[in-house]
Order: C-alpha cells, then sequence, then structure tokens
C-alpha cells in the first residue's frame, strides 16, 4: 500500500520538475509577449470611489478629464469643455466613439450617474460646491454653488472614474470593472490582474496588445521579479532593492521626484506642543541630511519645506530651510520650563515630555525613519514610544484628541490642485492626514480664495502666504521628500514614469527589439 | 548516536551563546540603540567587530541585546507552554475518565482554531509588544505538549512499575516525579529546543508580515525580518541571528538526540 | 556423509575481554547440535558468529565452513547465505512477524523465486501443512503464541534453507508451548535439514537427541552425543545444570499449615471480554503457607493473584485481609523484574526511597543483600545494567525490607536460567520460611509448583488450571 | 466497521462543537479590540487616505455596529446555523466565495509542498536511519538545525535566487502564470522536511531496531526490499500522526511564503481582516478551517486504520 503510494508520489514529481522547466521560455514573439507590471497593492476591490487608482494606473477605466505627470489638465472621456462666465456651469462634450469594454457606448448618462454616485460617498468631491449634475443633449452639465478651480482637478482624481452601468449589481454594489480605457480586463484573482488591448478603444492602439498586472507586497519580491526578467516593469523600489538593482545593471532604472512628503502630524493642542518653540525645537532635533543620506542615499531627500521641488509654484526656494540644531532645540525647551532629568529626558514639574508616535504598520521605511527620530529626539530629551498602527487608528486618534505624533506620507497631488488637500488638511481644526488643533484663519481664507480661482500673481502671492505660514507654524513638521523609483525592462522604449501615480503609461510604451 | 566529542562541543557552544546572551551587553559596553547615520552598513571587522547595520548600529551590541532578550522571552514562553502542557496532560492520563475527556476536547478546540489567527487577534490588542507576542505564541504551543504528555504517560500509569510502585506505598508525587517525568523530559527538552526556535522564527515571520516587533528593540526574530531587505547589500546583517539560532539549535539537537536505554 | 557446518577454531574477544575461546564442533547433514549454557557462556555470541550478526565491536577468528564452502569467521557476506542456506527461528515470533501484514504474505516473500501469486498459493500450503489452515489471512496480533510460532517457522524456511539456525526457542515459554516448538524443530529434522540450537532448557536438549555442547565461560566443557552426556555428565558443571532442573530439586520441608488466615477470597469471578478468566473461586491463605498455581499462559493465574492483592477489579467476590496486617505488607514479585523498577532511577536510589518513605532501619539492607548474594556495587546501576537473576534478587530484597505478610510470586523465575532459577527459588523460600511469609506461587511448571507447595495442595485444586475450575477450556 | 461508524459520529460532533466555539470566540474578540471598529472597517472600505469621520459614520450605520453586542452575536450564531456565511464588511462580496478561492489557493500550495516534502524528507530520514551517526545522518542533523533556524522567507529569497534570478528555470513569484507554485512550495516543502526526515529517522531506527525488521533479513530478503515493505509502513504510522499535525501548522504557516511569493492565500487574508475588523470574513475563515481540520483529522484516522490492522480490531 504504502510502498505504490510512494511510486505514485514521485511520478507526480517528476511531471511537476518536467512542467517546471518549461515554466519560461524565452524567444516569444513580441507581439503576443505578456507585459508584466508589479507594485504592491492589491486589486481586491471593485468600488470604483476607493479603488479607482489602480483602474486608472491600468489604463482600464478613464475619467472625465485628464492630468499629465506636471499636474497639467488634459482630455479624458471628455474631448472639449467650456465654463460659464459666470464660472458657475461647466459643460463637457464626451469623445465620440468612446465605449465601454462591454460593447455599451459611453453617453452623458452613465458619466452623470457616475458623478453622482461618487458624490455620495466620502471623497474629494466634496472640496468642490457642485450644486447639480445632468445630462442635457449628450453633454455632461455641472452646476457649482459658487466658482471653483478645484472642479477639473477633481474630475480627474481616480475616484470619479466612469464605469459602464453593467458594473454595478441592484443595491450599486461594484460587482465587476467595465471601463473604456486602451486596456480591458480579461482575467482578474485576488492579485493579479490580466488585461488586453480594447479594440474599440478611440485613440492610438497600444503597441502593447495583453499585460499582466501582479501585486508582489514586499519590495525584495519585486526587485527579484524584476532581476529574474519575469517583470517589465516593477514599481515602488526601497532603497537596498534599487541599489541592488543598479548594480546588477540588467534593468533600466528610473528615480523621479515625488509628489508626496513624509511628515509628522503633531498634536497642536497637547501641552507639549501647543507652543511653537515646542514644535520648532522637535523640528530642530531631525537630523533630515543624515536620514536621507544614511536611509535612502540621496541627499535631495530631506525635506525642507513641506512642498518639494515637484511643486515648482509653491515651492519656494528662498524660504529659511528647515535645519539641524540641537543646541538651539534644548534652548528653546528650556525655555518652555523643561529641565533634563536623571535619564536625561526633559523633566516639568512632574510632566515627563514622553510622546507617543503612531507609524503605519505596512509600509516598510517607516519604521527605519521613526527608530532615526526616536534616537534623534532623545538627544533633546524628548521620548518617543513607536505605536505601530493602520491608518484607522490614526483617524480615530485624531478624532478623539488622544493623538500625540504620527507619521505618514501625504500625496499632495492626490489631487491635480494641491489647493484642494491643503484645504482639506489645513481647515478650522484640521483633518485627519492634515494638521492637528491649528488654526490659522488668514491661511484658511487664502486657500479658499485660490480654490475659487484668482488672478496669476494674486494667486503666487497667496501661495508664498501659505507657504510660509507652514514653514513658521509648523502645524505638520516635514521630514522626507519621497521618490518615485521603477525598475524597467531594458527592451521596452518610450519608457516614461508619472509621478503622480495616474497611469503606468502602458499604452503609450512598445517593445524595443 | 554520536560520539562523545560532537556532544562535548555543543555543550561548550551553548554556555558560550548562554554567557553572550547573559553577559555580552556588560561586556561589550556599547549601547545597541546607538546610531550613527554617517557609518551605515559597515561591514564586519574595522571599528566594529561584526560591522554596522542600517540605521549604523552596531550590530554585535545589537547581536547581545537580542540574544538575551529572545532566548529569555523563548524560554519563558515555552516553559510556560510545557507547564501547561505537562500539568493538564498529567491530569489527563491520571485521572482518565470525564476530566481527560474535557482536556482533550479543550486541546482539540483549541487546535482547531487557526493559531494564527489567534496570534493575529491577541498581538491586536497591543501591537508591537515584545511580550505580548510571545504570549500569543505560547498559547497556541501548549497543546502539543498536552498531546506528547499524556500519550507518554499514559501507559507508564497502566504499567507495571507503577503498580508495583503503588503497592510499595509510592504515592503520587514519587510515581511523577521518579517514573513519569524521567521518561517525559527528554521528550520534553527536544520539543523545547525545537519550540523556542519556532518562537524565535515566528516573531520574525510576524515582523515579516508587519505585524511583529516594532524597532528599535532588540530581538532575534524581529533582526532577521528588519535585516532581511539588506541581504545582498549587507548579508552579513541577516546572517548573524540566524547563524546564532542555527547553532543554538544544533547543539540542542546534539545534546538532545542521546539515545534512549533498551 | 558430508558436513552441513563446521565450526574451526573459533575465538571472539572484544576490546576488553576474549569472549569465545577455540570452539570448534561439527554437524551432520540432517543432524541434530545442541548448545546448552547460560547467559553469558557465549553460546548465543557462536550462533551469531555463524549467521554474521556479531556486533561492530567484536572480532571473531577462526574458520566457518557452511554447506561446504569454507570462509573466515567474520565476512561480510554472510548474509547472501540467509533463507537459502542458513535460516534462523525468532527467539520471540509474535513479535518477529510484521504486525501490519497478513501471515501468509510473510510466508509468501520468502518464495522470492516464484511469482506473487505462486508464492502465495505455495505458502498457503506450507501454513496449512502445519497446521494453519484458515489462519492464512490472518494479522500477526490475532494469532496465538504458538501459530505465531508456527508461522515463523514457515516463514523462516520458505526460501529452502537447510541449515536451521535456532536461538534460545523456548524462552518465557510455558510447557505447551514449549514442546510444540520442539515438535516443529523435530519435524525440520524429519524433512532432513541440519539443525543447531541453542539453549538452557536441558528438557528441549534431550528432546532433540543428536550432538551436545555444554559451553561454561566462553568454552567448550563438554562434547558428545545427548543421551551420554545427559545421562552420565562428565564434568562437574554439566552435573550441576542437571541437578538445577526443577525436578530434580530436593523436596521441601512443607511449610506450616497452622498460621492464622490473613487472607480470605470469597466467590472470586473474573472475565475477559467474552471468556471467564475464573468464576466463584474460594481461597484461604493462611500465615506461612506457601501455595502454587500451576497452569499455561492466558490460563487466568496472573490476574487471579492479582485479584488476591486488589489491583484488578473483579466482576464477582469479595477479598477480605486480617485487618491487623498494613496494606504494605501484601506484596508482589513480578515475572519480568524490569517491570517492577523505574527504568532511569539507579537501583540504591529505589531502595532509599523506599526506606525514607516508610522510615526504615538503613542498617538492615547490607546484611540482607550479603545474604541474597548480591554486590553492594549493583546499587549504583540502573535496572537494564544488571542480569536478570540479580534484578529478581532486588526486588525481593525490597519487598523483604516491608516483613511481607503475604507475597504473591508471579513466576518470578520463569525468565532465568535453570542454576539462577534454582537459585533465586531456594532464596525466596528461604526468607519466607524464616520471616513466616505466606506465598502464592503462580508458575506453568508442575515441578517447580510441586516443589514450593512442599505437598500442599495446588490452587484451586489438584491439577487443574484455573480455567478448568471455572468450568471451561 | 461499528467502531468506524461511531469514529464519524463522535468527528461530526466535534466539527459542529468546535464551529460554534471557534467563531463566537472570534466573535467577541474582534469586539473587544481596542479602537472604534467602524474606523477600521472604512479604512479596510476606502483606503487610507480616505478614512475619514464621515466614511465611518457611514460604515456604522450600514452595518449597525451601534447595537448591542449580544444582539450581533446572536444573529451572527443564527445566520451561520443556515449555512450563511454573509458578506464581507470591507469587500462587499460573499464570504463564502471569498474564502473558497482564497483557501483553495493556500490548500493547493500547502498540498504541493507536502507532496514534495514526502519526497524530500522520508528519503533522507530512512537513509539516515539505517547508519545512525553516519555520514547522511550527520549532514541531516545540520541540514535540519540550519533550515529550522532559517526563518521561511530567507529560504524562499534563496530559491528565487538560485532558480529564478541566476538559472531563469523557474518564475520567481505571481501565481497564474505556469510553474509560480513550485518555488513557494519547495520553500514550504524544505522546512517541513527539515523536521519529517528527523521524525521518520528516528521513527525508523526504532524500526529497524524491531525484531520484525531483522527476521525478513534473515528470511533472505535483501535489505531494500524490507525497508520498503516492512519498514516503511511499520514507521509510516507514527510519522503519519506527526505530518498530519504539520499539515495544519502548514496552512497557516503558508502566510510568510505567500506574502514572499505573492501568492494569494487564506493567511494573508486574515491578516488583512483582523486589521479591518472584517467580522464576517473572519467568523467565515474560522469556521471552514475548523470543519477542516476535523475532516483532516477524520481522514488521517482512517489512513491510520487502513496501515495498521490492530486499530481495525480495537
Amino acid at each position: 500500500m504504502k510502498g505504490g503510494c510512494t511510486r505514485r508520489d514521485m511520478l507526480l514529481g517528476a511531471v511537476g520538475l518536467g512542467g517546471l522547466l518549461c515554466g519560461c521560455s524565452p524567444g516569444e514573439q513580441t507581439a503576443d509577449r505578456e507585459f508584466l507590471i508589479v507594485e504592491a497593492s492589491h486589486p481586491t476591490k471593485r468600488e470604483p470611489t476607493s479603488a479607482g487608482k489602480f483602474y486608472a494606473l491600468m489604463g482600464i477605466a478613464e475619467t472625465l478629464v485628464n492630468v499629465d505627470d506636471r499636474g497639467h489638465i488634459s482630455t479624458g472621456l471628455a474631448l472639449h469643455w467650456e465654463m460659464s462666465a459666470d464660472g458657475l456651469e461647466w459643460r463637457f462634450d464626451l469623445r465620440p466613439g468612446a465605449h465601454f469594454h462591454d460593447g455599451t457606448p459611453v453617453t452623458a448618462e452613465p458619466v452623470v450617474r457616475m458623478l453622482e454616485r461618487a458624490r455620495k460617498r466620502p471623497g474629494v468631491m466634496h472640496v468642490v460646491p457642485i450644486a447639480a449634475i445632468a445630462a442635457h443633449e449628450g453633454r455632461v452639465i455641472i452646476r457649482l454653488a459658487t466658482p471653483s478651480a478645484l472642479l477639473l482637478p477633481v474630475l480627474a482624481h481616480d475616484s470619479t472614474i466612469i464605469l459602464a452601468p453593467a458594473s454595478f449589481d441592484a443595491a450599486d454594489q461594484a460587482v465587476q470593472v467595465i471601463g473604456s480605457g486602451p486596456y480591458r480586463i480579461t482575467g482578474i484573482t485576488e492579485q493579479e490582474v490580466a488585461v488586453e488591448a480594447w479594440e474599440r478603444w478611440g485613440g492610438v492602439p497600444p503597441a502593447i496588445h495583453r499585460a499582466r498586472y501582479l501585486s508582489a507586497a514586499r519590495p525584495e519580491t519585486r526587485a527579484l521579479l524584476s532581476e529574474s526578467g519575469q517583470a517589465n516593469a516593477v514599481f515602488d523600489l526601497d532603497w537596498p532593492s534599487e541599489r541592488r538593482l543598479r548594480d546588477a545593471g540588467h534593468v533600466h532604472i528610473v528615480d523621479i521626484a515625488s509628489p508626496r512628503t513624509t511628515l509628522l502630524k503633531l498634536n497642536v493642542g497637547h501641552p507639549f506642543l501647543a507652543d511653537l518653540r515646542a514644535r520648532q525645537a522637535l523640528s530642530l532635533a531631525v537630523d533630515r541630511l543624515a536620514i536621507a543620506t544614511g536611509l535612502f542615499g540621496n541627499a535631495d531627500r530631506a525635506a525642507t519645506q513641506l512642498l518639494p521641488e515637484f511643486f515648482t509654484d509653491w515651492h519656494d526656494k528662498n524660504l529659511p530651510r528647515l535645519h539641524t540644531d540641537v543646541a538651539q532645540a534644548q534652548r528653546l525647551l528650556a525655555e518652555l520650563g523643561w529641565q533634563p532629568g536623571a535619564d536625561g529626558i526633559l523633566l516639568r514639574g512632574d510632566e515627563r515630555f514622553a510622546l507617543k508616535l503612531l507609524s503605519l504598520a505596512t509600509r516598510t521605511d517607516q519604521p527605519l525613519i521613526t527608530a532615526a527620530l526616536q534616537q534623534q529626539f532623545r538627544r533633546i530629551g524628548v521620548e518617543i514610544s513607536v505605536i505601530p498602527c493602520s491608518p484607522a487608528e490614526i483617524v480615530a486618534a485624531h478624532r478623539d484628541g488622544t493623538l500625540e505624533l504620527a507619521m505618514f506620507a501625504r500625496n499632495h497631488m492626490m489631487v491635480a490642485n494641491p489647493v484642494a488637500v491643503l484645504m482639506q488638511d489645513y481647515a478650522k481644526g484640521g483633518a485627519d492626514w492634515g494638521a492637528m488643533g491649528w488654526n490659522n484663519p488668514d491661511m484658511i481664507a487664502a486657500l479658499q480664495t485660490l480654490a475659487s480661482g484668482a488672478a496669476p500673481e494674486r494667486a503666487a502671492a497667496l501661495r508664498q502666504q501659505i507657504v510660509q505660514t507652514l514653514q513658521a507654524e509648523l502645524p505638520v513638521i516635514p521630514l522626507i521628500f519621497n521618490r518615485r523609483i521603477a525598475a524597467f525592462d531594458k527592451r521596452l522604449a518610450n519608457v516614461q514614469v508619472d509621478a503622480l501615480e495616474r497611469s503606468y503609461n502602458m499604452a503609450a510604451m512598445r517593445w524595443a527589439d | 548516536m554520536m560520539g562523545g566529542w560532537p556532544r562535548r562541543i555543543a555543550a561548550a557552544l551553548l554556555i558560550a551563546i548562554a554567557a553572550f546572551a547573559l553577559a555580552g551587553p556588560v561586556l561589550i559596553g556599547l549601547d545597541p540603540a546607538q546610531q550613527d547615520l554617517g557609518r551605515t552598513l559597515m561591514p564586519p571587522g574595522g571599528g566594529d567587530l561584526l560591522g554596522t547595520d542600517n540605521l549604523g548600529r552596531s550590530l554585535l551590541a545589537r547581536l547581545a541585546q537580542a540574544a538575551q532578550i529572545s532566548f529569555l522571552l523563548a524560554l519563558l514562553s515555552v516553559s510556560s507552554a510545557a507547564i501547561a502542557g505537562v500539568s493538564t496532560g498529567l491530569a489527563a492520563a491520571w485521572w482518565g475518565g470525564w476530566m481527560e475527556r474535557i482536556l482533550v476536547a479543550i486541546a482539540d478546540m483549541m487546535l482547531a482554531i487557526p493559531g494564527l489567527l489567534l496570534v493575529f487577534l491577541l498581538i491586536a490588542f497591543a501591537p508591537g509588544e515584545v511580550w505580548l507576542i510571545y504570549a500569543a505564541i505560547s498559547l497556541t504551543l501548549w497543546i502539543e505538549y498536552f498531546r506528547v504528555v499524556r500519550a507518554t504517560a499514559r501507559p507508564i500509569l497502566a504499567g507495571s512499575e507503577v503498580q508495583a510502585a503503588r503497592l510499595l506505598g509510592f504515592g503520587a508525587t514519587y510515581i511523577i516525579r521518579r517514573h513519569v517525568l524521567p521518561e517525559v523530559a527528554p521528550l520534553l527538552l527536544t520539543l523545547m529546543a525545537y519550540g523556542a526556535a519556532t518562537t524565535v522564527l515566528a516573531v520574525a515571520s510576524l515582523g515579516y508580515i508587519n505585524v511583529g516587533i516594532h524597532p528599535p528593540t532588540a530581538e532575534l526574530g524581529q533582526m532577521m525580518s528588519e535585516y532581511f531587505p539588506y541581504y545582498r547589500a549587507a548579508p552579513w546583517l541577516i546572517a548573524a541571528p540566524i547563524t546564532l539560532l542555527a547553532t543554538g539549535l544544533l547543539c540542542l539537537a546534539l545534546l538532545a538526540s542521546r539515545d534512549k536505554p533498551q | 556423509m558430508s558436513m552441513a557446518l563446521v565450526v574451526d577454531g573459533l575465538n571472539i574477544r572484544s576490546r576488553q575481554a576474549h569472549l569465545v575461546r577455540h570452539v570448534s564442533f561439527a554437524v551432520e547433514r540432517g543432524h541434530s547440535l545442541t548448545i546448552l549454557g547460560e547467559t553469558g557462556s557465549g553460546k548465543s555470541l557462536v550462533s551469531q558468529a555463524i549467521m554474521g550478526t556479531l556486533a561492530a565491536g567484536l572480532n571473531a577468528t577462526g574458520t566457518i565452513v557452511i554447506d561446504g564452502v569454507a570462509g573466515p569467521a567474520t565476512t561480510p557476506d554472510r548474509h547472501r547465505l540467509w533463507g537459502r542456506t542458513l535460516a534462523t527461528l525468532p527467539q520471540e515470533p509474535w513479535r518477529s512477524l510484521d504486525p501490519t501484514m497478513k501471515a501468509v504474505d510473510q510466508v509468501a516473500e520468502g518464495y522470492r523465486s516464484l511469482s506473487r501469486r505462486n508464492a502465495r498459493g505455495v505458502a498457503g500450503d506450507a501454513l496449512r501443512h502445519l497446521g494453519l489452515g484458515g489462519a492464512e489471512r490472518h494479522y500477526p496480533f490475532m494469532l496465538s503464541g504458538g501459530m505465531a510460532q508456527r508461522v515463523a517457522f514457515a516463514a523462516a524456511t520458505a526460501a529452502g534453507a537447510n541449515i536451521l539456525l535456532v536461538d534460545e526457542p523456548t524462552k518465557g515459554l510455558d510447557i505447551a508451548l514449549r514442546d510444540a516448538v520442539v515438535a516443529l524443530l523435530r519435524a525440520a529434522l524429519a524433512e532432513g535439514r541440519t539443525l543447531v540450537t541453542i539453549t538452557h532448557d536441558i528438557n528441549v536438549a534431550r528432546a532433540l537427541g543428536g550432538e551436545v555442547i555444554i559451553m561454561l565461560d566462553g568454552e567448550i566443557v563438554e562434547q558428545g552425543p545427548a543421551s551420554t552426556i545427559l545421562s552420565a555428565p562428565a564434568h562437574e558443571y554439566t552435573r550441576r545444570l542437571l541437578a538445577a532442573e526443577p525436578a530434580a530439586w530436593p523436596a521441601r520441608r512443607p511449610a506450616r499449615t497452622d498460621g492464622a488466615a490473613i487472607l480470605t477470597a470469597h466467590g472470586l469471578t473474573k472475565r475477559y471480554g467474552h471468556k471467564t478468566l475464573f468464576k466463584d473461586i474460594n481461597v484461604v491463605i493462611k500465615a506461612g503457607e506457601c501455595r502454587a498455581i500451576v497452569g499455561p499462559s492466558g490460563s487466568g493465574k496472573t490476574s487471579f493473584g492479582d485479584a488476591l492483592l486488589g489491583l484488578t477489579p473483579v466482576d464477582a467476590g469479595e477479598v477480605t485481609r486480617a485487618p491487623w496486617i498494613a496494606t504494605m505488607r501484601f506484596q508482589k514479585l513480578y515475572q519480568h523484574p524490569t517491570a517492577a523498577f523505574a527504568p532511569r532511577i539507579p537501583l540504591g536510589q529505589a531502595l532509599n526511597d523506599l526506606i525514607s518513605l516508610h522510615r526504615l532501619d538503613l542498617g538492615r539492607v547490607a546484611p540482607m543483600m550479603a545474604g541474597l548474594r548480591l554486590n553492594p556495587d549493583l546499587l549504583q546501576r540502573r535496572p537494564d545494567q544488571v542480569s536478570g537473576g540479580e534484578l529478581q534478587r532486588i526486588s525481593l530484597l525490597r519487598l523483604l525490607l516491608l516483613s511481607p505478610a503475604f507475597i504473591f510470586a508471579d513466576e518470578p523465575t520463569s525468565q532465568l536460567d535453570p542454576i539462577t532459577q534454582q537459585e533465586v527459588m531456594d532464596l525466596l523460600m528461604q526468607h519466607v520460611a524464616e520471616h513466616d511469609t505466606a506465598l502464592l506461587l503462580v508458575t506453568h511448571d508442575p515441578a517447580i509448583g510441586a516443589n514450593v507447595s512442599g505437598g500442599l495442595p495446588l490452587l484451586p485444586d489438584h491439577g487443574r488450571s484455573l480455567l478448568a475450575a471455572s468450568g471451561q477450556n | 466497521m461499528r467502531s468506524i461508524a461511531s469514529l464519524l459520529g463522535r468527528r461530526v460532533l466535534q466539527a459542529l462543537l468546535a464551529a460554534l466555539f471557534v467563531s463566537s470566540l472570534c466573535f467577541f474578540m474582534v469586539r473587544f479590540l481596542p479602537g472604534d471598529i467602524a474606523f477600521d472597517i472604512a479604512s479596510g472600505r476606502y483606503g487610507q487616505e480616505m478614512t475619514t469621520q464621515a466614511a465611518a459614520a457611514e460604515v456604522r450605520a450600514e452595518l449597525g455596529l451601534d447595537k448591542p453586542m449580544a444582539a450581533a452575536w446572536l444573529s451572527s450564531v443564527s445566520a451561520l446555523a443556515r449555512f450563511d456565511l454573509g458578506r464581507s464588511y470591507t469587500l462587499g462580496k460573499p464570504v463564502w466565495g471569498l474564502i473558497r478561492e482564497q483557501l483553495g489557493h493556500t490548500l493547493q500550495l500547502s498540498g504541493l509542498a507536502m507532496l514534495f516534502s514526502l519526497l524530500i524528507g522520508p528519503p533522507i530520514g530512512i537513509i539516515a536511519a539505517l547508519r545512525p551517526g553516519g555520514l547522511v545522518d550527520r549532514l541531516n542533523l545540520l541540514g535540519s538545525a540550519l533550515l529550522r533556524a532559517l526563518p521561511p522567507f530567507a529560504t524562499g529569497i534563496i530559491l528565487i535566487i538560485i532558480f529564478a534570478a541566476s538559472l531563469h528555470w523557474l518564475p520567481a513569484a505571481g501565481h497564474t502564470q505556469r510553474g509560480t507554485i513550485i518555488l513557494p512550495a519547495l520553500t514550504l516543502a524544505l522546512g517541513l522536511a527539515a523536521v519529517s526526515s528527523r521524525v521518520v529517522r528516528s521513527a525508523m531506527i526504532d524500526v529497524a531496531r524491531s525484531a520484525y525488521f531483522h527476521f525478513p533479513l534473515t528470511k533472505g530478503l535483501p535489505l531494500s526490499t524490507v525497508v520498503l515493505r516492512h519498514g516503511v509502513r511499520n514507521m509510516a504510522v507514527p510519522v503519519i500522526a506527526h505530518l498530519a499535525m504539520q499539515f495544519v501548522y502548514l496552512i497557516e504557516g503558508a502566510i510568510v511564503v505567500e506574502t514572499l511569493f505573492a501568492w494569494p492565500g487564506i493567511g494573508h487574508a486574515l491578516s488583512h481582516a483582523v486589521r479591518e475588523r472584517d467580522i464576517p470574513l473572519i467568523q467565515g475563515a474560522v469556521l471552514v478551517m475548523a470543519i477542516l481540520f476535523v475532516l483532516f483529522n477524520m481522514v488521517i484516522d482512517l489512513v491510520l486504520v487502513a496501515l495498521d490492522p490492530r486499530m481495525r480490531a480495537g
């Protein structure tokens, strides 16, 4: 009995090994070569308002308008648009001949339905004072309560992707993703999505016909997928992987500035942090350059102000840089009555300068930065205990006021105009992913003026005012500028990386061989 | 099985590891948390005996602290699991009947819960706490001891040796001390050695999937997952904790591989 | 007339000792040779040298000629002869049969030249020939001891070996089983096979006839035809060996029968599954009295003794003990002395534990050790490091420390060599007599039973086993 | 046969009790976790940057999280009694479908890993046992200690570097492409074989010392036949009981390997479910795994009965 079983097992094993050897055979024709693209996030959800980013990145779904990698609005599903003289009514003409992947034409009605649907859910739509959305003679009409410069950026946001009505079940739950982009889904599982070029796509037919997305949570996996030649494009590499791939030289590395900034959120209402001098002391304690070079091998990543050079209109080269000065930090804290205790941690009466820092558990770079911060704060007598957490815990702690410090990377170009994000984050009392307990009516007014549209010179002055306020008041402490690092197969031509994380630009790439 | 000398070397190495864990942190005299971001990923030799890690900390100092914390916690977690498992296993084998049936049912029930889920749930109460992770792991470990002890003790308690001891007037304590424990002990030692390694590796695995201990605590498993991304830039970083654990394990396995008396 | 097996000048040495010296003998084809000797006499080493299974640390010199082919005493190729030329009958057949395989298959796999189906057919025939018709498809656990013996015999000889080497085939067997084995061996002789038997049982040697070799301390002390040597031994050791046969033991002074009743059993009944082991048995045991139960294995003798001691529950009846005697003074002597000691605890430790538990007089140990002819060094060792006879005497010592009023001795000597058996039995009887202890002896050997009971009737009554007493067979 | 029927009956009863117990335990543990459950669910639904007060309020209202806990528990138990596993809080999909897919992937991986480990561990263990203290035995002891001290992600990366990055024989990760299952299965199998080879070795040493192993040799059978026919089957009884436990741990232990190889499995789903407080998914997964565990044990019992005739009698 047992003997027979073992023999059968061996046979199966041999078959398995045989199958393994023909696993990847080189020398396919470029036409039917499958393009493999790898990043960390899971395509588990179908809900467009939360998972729209993925479907936009893959070129599966489109938004009404688009945004290029410098943040300029371009055409999307809408080929033309016009604004009424009072700035309150916007009319959009859809691209003629656009079809959803189920063959139904993209008309104004499904677009209106999707925009209304997005409005009902939490999300960026709420920064625009929309009064009504309607379909009229084949056009999409959006009426605003007050003029807004943010409408187009919001319509370019990936939570407003347009899907065919058949994507939803009777309860309005998204059950599949039927978009109108250059690629349509042919297979979707927990971690992989296979697509092929959509033959009724109106634009230039993509040179890459078949592609697959693979979600790989670990940077090492992603790097090895690239190194082994299995993956053609790999995004979100960490520093050790990037360095390794650069040294190996088999692949082409693209490393561009990203609009994300890793920052420290502080509870300005906290008795230790309410005084500006305390926040300045914390900022002075951080050795950004050491972190940027020691942990990421790139001195340019030291955040000298909240918004990186990526934001050409916003980044102010003349602004006094955030810098390190331990002695000054200690002086500032001494002014506030803090004195070092026996173990070097500052004491004020029976208070001890010890704070909890919430840090996102899933990001691989965060533990490194928090470990460095812990040590650097200790130099000025501030004790930090790091608590790994989920995003939800940061939001919850913000709400119930128990948050002391939190660290995360904020994408200020989440919407194509940073005003949208800044308005949310630095509204009165702050917001989940921005300030906390901090209020600056002048800055809020400046943001609102910018949001409703301002003349270029006035806008520039307002932007400078906002940036200076943020740098002076430190409602959050900028730490590190993030970068978007990707590795590409050297056989690829016309490789472009979109810093805004809006598109993988797959439709524009082609095989060089 | 093996001659005398491998066992002697194993014992000597184990003593050395224990000494490293106990006295290392004091002898080395370096702060394992002291960073120097200007000197990260320095290779062994040079200023630091084992080089520096990704934050420019002394690997030697961290390894010593990690050995101390990991071995202590692994020992605590494994021995608390063993104490729980051995006492319930003995109770089941000794009394039998409904007592045994209830204990077996509880153990089976616990086995049916995915241990991983239990660990996830417990850790969610206080993420990143070292002791909690070990406690959660030991909660999943005790069943193995229960099953082994019950299975080993039952035939012994039913055997003529114990019958003879009872006839001679010996009580429960004596029978367990002289008859049951000597038979169970070698098995337990092996189980505990592997259990300790399993615990350290479980911490490493949890760290890898981002639910483990948060830095800067130096812990062997946590070091493995923390240093893993540098496997090619600085292979000595991940090699150090793995080598320490493997050596300890091999020595314990050598010591425990004593043959049964015929 | 050719020789099937010739051993010439066999010497076996370990690093420390010269274990077998100058052993030479020859066996004619189709004849029987029996090597008699005690444990440690080197007789098993001779058998291992012939089979080629000597332990790694042992070094053998000399020549062994098997079936006309001469070779050195140690050769790595001896196993090529196994099954085809040289077969061996296992000592404990029920342990030597694969518990997961049917009897017929275990025999069939020996017929290696035949196809699987034919082999099964031939194996079935062989089993039926041995009277095992119907048991072909049984697994070993379903076989009785005698049946297992015969299956093992069929399996061992299936490949056609003509020389049968048998090491202690009757150790621990009751008389009926022993006779069955002897019959099997005689049948093999009758078939023309050559038989080399190693045993300590003179009855086996006598029944097989042929040549006999007497070994002592690794040397042959006497050699010749069984009829001559076993009736007129020349060597002093052979004489002792013959005198140690229970039938030859001197009669004992009858034990007293006028003591007070210390143990009364009334209507004892025990069933095991569907089988009634004993039924409605009444016994009164008096101080200083020696009683014996004689019966074959599996007849419920041990269960009866255990029932008297309260070690096993009974289905009916009750046992009353004399109220003035402490519980601890009712004791049992086990068949396998190793089964009465914690295996990893040194013997001295075990004795000290008992002494401190009952606050006994430590001073009594040394004289008692001397009385039982035990070397004090033995107390340093673990139970598996002393011989069976020594261990049985130590367990006797342990009992005697408690001044027992009643000892249930369960086949206390059946695992021992004849001379040791007599010695242990004499010591037991001597102490029992000295301390006015009642003894209940269970044995399968009627001669021992008769000798011990010293004229008192056997339990439950003359010549009947417990099964017979309960009306079954 | 009656004993087998009663065994099955007992196992089914055990499965039902275990299911009730574990699903309730998980329910209460999740509900008692610190933090606001609505926020956790909202972050699972809408992602990090969309987790806001408004989103949490919506979730709370939709899922009725304000209701008393006992009532919520009763309704969850009664739904489970109707075999209704519900819908995932964060994904909105039916739990049954999610579990079938994810657990299916994990079982596929674990099954192949088990197979590989059977091809690696037992043969090495048997060879080591035939010459205890020999070269194979020593190398096995060394290799086994090293593999037991190597975290699975390290084993996995070594395999990827060798077979994918250097030799290009196999894909590095993923799960729909051909051959992607082999490296993760091999990673798990090596870890298993490190233990099972030693278990097999010690079981085989016991068997090789036994009289029923030696006797067939004296019948003239070659060693290889005796090992295969008498050694393996007798050794299998303790070894299979051990491997059965291993397989259960394997299903859970797969999570690290699944993460490294981007293999979609239940472990991964559970870690997300706990973080996002997805009670229906946790309860459903635990329920299915508990029942599978009991069924699996039942199969093992039957295999042992088939292997050892003594158990059929008792």
